[in-house]
């Protein structure tokens, strides 16, 4: 394992250390239990917008914590959600009478985990909702699993409440917001070579010289099909076919196009990439009418790529436009 | 023997040290299947709770069980966490003040865990969870007690138990928790919270003789 | 080698399709020669702020093309200069009666190829500048060598003085600025792990699990020095000494400090070493005023880190925080 | 026989087929002490040298170089395009409008070669560049040339004085170009561009048999 680190138990602590030294104006960060609030929080007469799980996919979701987007961010260990408590003290430093809406990724540990800190702050007479995101087309959306997993569009769906908390809309608009982007919401994602936890040590799968895994999490668990390795063009059209059949995407949707890098694969292969994503929508007469390209939601160094489309109308399209000023978003400020 | 805080506190030890020795081969196996935490997870939250109960001893086995749930809960995180610290904290509930506890109490938290862990996670008997563990093992402990066991030998069973339920989990496709993502290529693995199940409970046996 | 890519030799046109795609509003792809201009170009009564080099250092220079910073990049081949017709094409598209600076790295192609079309320009009367960044003090600069080589600087440079054109400063004026500046600003890299160029299809260099290459460039040529992996706190402590004693920087004085990864390494060992470099310039008295975070100069998939520290004062701070609206670096804006 | 415009677009052509034949080993040469573009570089010039042949011959020998000049500047990029034009360019101006080189007029194209990529890259021999290649064939060039040579012997005596001088830089520290910034690392590897600078030579010279 080659990393930048001192000891493995520290890295979560450490590395905010940096974030607050880098963004002291954007952020304030708060140690065991470790959350990241808005340096000016709390906001009010806004409802805070709070998300959270496990670190190492950095920026998601400590770098956007910020004015038009999240209110706190909750970093857990290493690929594991954060504990209640911690969810807790970011709901205290940020919620006030308009509520909080909670953004959790679909996986066990973040619904088990978020879900008490909300019922801990019921008790305390806090309007805190949540809204759990499950974008990921690569698992099987049945009885049988723990349900899809919240990838991608967790990043454009912080990116869009964070927009309507920050225009003044109440609790019951933003939950219900929320709940529309993660209807009409798909990614799928691609793994080159494995991520090493640091703990760990070891690299979290073993891929061989010759081999993608097609549909890979965000947290080195394997994906759902190893294939051969293939060209890009293959490759992507793979991706999107999965993508676009499964909400389905058709002929004259509107759509943002995230093509997003899973860390370790750099801006020139996610752009090549992004530009075969929008000449194959383009063919399927799919209008890419905002994009967002950059690694933005990331399993530490793993090389891959994940595409994620959501289906735009008018208001998502003032959301996404609107001023966002975090360490990792920004735009009209 | 009677079984009061004390002793309850000593085979919780037992149970962090277990934790502790076999971090890497459960690391080991959630890497395999899932996002190699599980080990890292139980490790920190074990020894935290170790730190809480040398920070003084409360005076019910009730008690200490429900020191162990708070700092698991707090320090776990992930699926692990808020599982096990549920099954802390209805095996604590369950007890009540009693000071010490007898064959009966003891099967009856393990039965209490076992709701709290399903009421929580929804995972049933051959979803391949520590589910698989957990539940053969409430009932070969309730099987010993009725048989006229003590403490220790409930505990015995239970742990043998939960050993052949981490084994069965081998051949199953995971449904539930991060391995449900691989599908069928979850089968020929362990699942880890399983195995932790079954390491744990031997431990607890193991200190209780 | 894993790469998400086609034919190795249209990796560099087929991601800059990407970025046509992605960033249309911002700027224009022409190819062959391969040139990336401002949306807007030419800018009436501005100097033009052109730069380039070898692809595979994205964002840089690609990305940083736009309103405040580049109006002109001049993208080569993976790690090669581009060659004269490419910058000149890139001097013709932008470049009015006010000129234009070139903003070229110290490298033999570089300086080379960039020389040359500063000729052909001159023999179309347009008053075009070059000035040559070599702030890596990994490099002993002495005639024995081809002098050191520019890198994090440059990312720097590039804003400072595409402020300085944008504000309407004369290429007398901005000349003078990316002098001072150049004089001012001292970078250091390290490697963990090599980069693949695409073509090459094998590792630029072999490094043993338990080495780092202290005093790498950001084309895979080999570092000065290889020395034992060691801690996060041992190794930044390494990289700021060298640039620390090397212009020398003081007590007392104001810097930009601009932690950069190399690509492959991810946003939490980024930040974890720049919140150690933080503290250890503290420890020195030295005064971080502003900051820079994140893969901007990077070395294709290379994991590793570089530090830059520019000595600030009050006209290079309002530079730095003037508008800038680029692909990858925006504010204000 | 006469060395008109036709066999020089030949011997060219014998170079580019030598560069693409040896591209990955320049490629692994440049990836030890640079940046592993060296032989890609010059197989992309060379390729498109032979495509604007292809499209039709100039008269002159000093044209046909001239086209070579111009497509190497605009097509290899890095260090080598520059400097290798620079040579091409060179030798044409040398060669004027002659129609047909001799000897002395093969020696005098080399030389001027060899001033055009020192007055370019400052180089001196010793520096373990393409110089320390160039700059022995020219002198084996001129001696094979007063010895009465005719051209095919000079560019045969320029070969082989390249080829070692190539090997010279093995255990030189590279003071020019990128593997300069290896100080004595450099050392044990030979220069890319030396080597590339032996093989054209003695494509040229085989072909000109
Ligand atoms: N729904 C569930 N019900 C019961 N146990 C579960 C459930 N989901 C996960 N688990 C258990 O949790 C273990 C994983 O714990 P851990 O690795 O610490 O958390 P995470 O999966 O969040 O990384 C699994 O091996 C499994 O035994
Ligand atoms: N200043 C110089 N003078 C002469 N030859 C040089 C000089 N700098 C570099 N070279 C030659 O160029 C070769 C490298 O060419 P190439 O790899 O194509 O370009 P780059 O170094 O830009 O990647 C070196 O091996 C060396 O022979
Ligand atoms: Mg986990
Ligand atoms: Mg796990
Ligand atoms: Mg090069
Ligand atoms: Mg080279």
């Amino acid at each position: 394992m080659k990393k930048i680190i001192n000891d493995p138990a520290a890295v979560v602590a450490e590395s905010l250390r940096g974030l607050a030294a880098a963004h002291a104006d954007l952020v304030r960060v708060a140690y065991d239990p470790d959350h990241v609030v808005r340096a000016d929080a709390p906001v009010a007469d806004k409802v805070a917008v709070i998300s959270g799980g496990g670190s190492g996919h950095e920026p998601l979701h400590t770098g956007f914590v910020g004015a038009g987007m999240l209110d706190a961010a909750v970093p857990g260990p290493v690929f594991t959600s954060p504990t209640p408590d911690a969810v807790q003290a970011a709901i205290s430093a940020t919620t006030g009478q308009p509520g909080a809406l909670l953004v959790v990724k679909n996986y066990t540990g973040d619904v088990l985990n978020f879900e008490t800190a909300a019922e801990l702050a019921a008790a305390e007479d806090l309007d805190v909702r949540s809204v759990v995101i499950d974008d990921d087309v690569a698992v099987a959306d049945s009885t049988f699993t723990a349900g899809r997993r919240g990838v991608g569009g967790t990043v454009l769906l912080e990116k869009l409440v964070g927009a309507a908390a920050a225009r003044g809309d109440g609790l019951d608009a933003v939950e219900t917001l929320a709940r529309r982007v993660v209807g009409q919401v798909r990614s799928i994602g691609v793994a080159l070579s494995p991520p090493t936890v640091p703990h760990a040590g070891e690299p979290s799968f073993d891929l061989g010289e010759g081999e993608i895994e097609f549909g890979i999490g965000i947290h080195g668990e394997p994906g759902r099909e190893r294939i051969p390795a293939e060209s890009a063009d293959a490759l992507v059209e793979r991706m999107v076919a999965a993508v676009v059949e499964d909400l389905p995407f058709g002929e004259g949707d509107d759509v943002l196009l995230f093509t997003n890098s899973m860390g370790g694969t750099p801006p020139m292969e996610t752009y090549l990439a992004h530009g075969i994503a929008e000449r194959l929508l383009a063919d399927r007469g799919i209008r890419v009418t905002r994009r967002l390209v950059g690694p933005y939601i990331t399993s530490l160094e793993m090389q891959g790529i994940s595409l994620t489309l959501l289906r735009m109308d008018d208001e998502l399209t003032e959301l996404w436009d609107a001023p966002v000023h975090t360490p990792s978003l920004r735009w009209g400020v | 023997m009677g079984c009061n805080a004390e002793r309850v506190a000593e085979v919780l030890r037992a149970g962090g040290a277990t934790v502790a020795e076999h971090k890497a081969e459960l690391i080991e196996l959630d890497r395999a299947i899932g996002d190699a935490d599980h080990g890292e997870n139980l490790d920190r939250g074990f020894a935290a709770v170790l730190t809480a109960l040398d920070g003084g001893l409360p005076e019910t086995p009730g008690a200490v069980l429900k020191v162990a749930a708070t700092t698991l809960i707090s320090k776990v995180g992930g699926a692990a966490g808020p599982l096990y610290g549920t099954a802390f904290l209805r095996a604590a509930t369950k007890l009540g003040d009693a000071s010490e506890l007898d064959a009966a109490a003891v099967a009856a938290g393990l039965r209490a865990a076992l709701d709290g862990v399903v009421a929580r996670g929804k995972a049933e008997v051959g979803d391949a969870t520590m589910v698989d563990a957990l539940a053969p093992a409430v009932d070969a402990a309730e099987r010993a007690q009725s048989d006229g066991g003590d403490p220790a030998a409930v505990l015995a069973a239970a742990a043998d138990a939960a050993k052949e339920g981490a084994d069965s989990t081998v051949p199953l496709t995971a449904r539930k928790g991060r391995a449900s993502y691989l599908g069928e290529r979850s089968v020929g693995h362990a699942d880890p919270g399983a195995t932790s199940t079954a390491l744990l409970l031997r431990a607890f046996a193991e200190s209780a003789r």
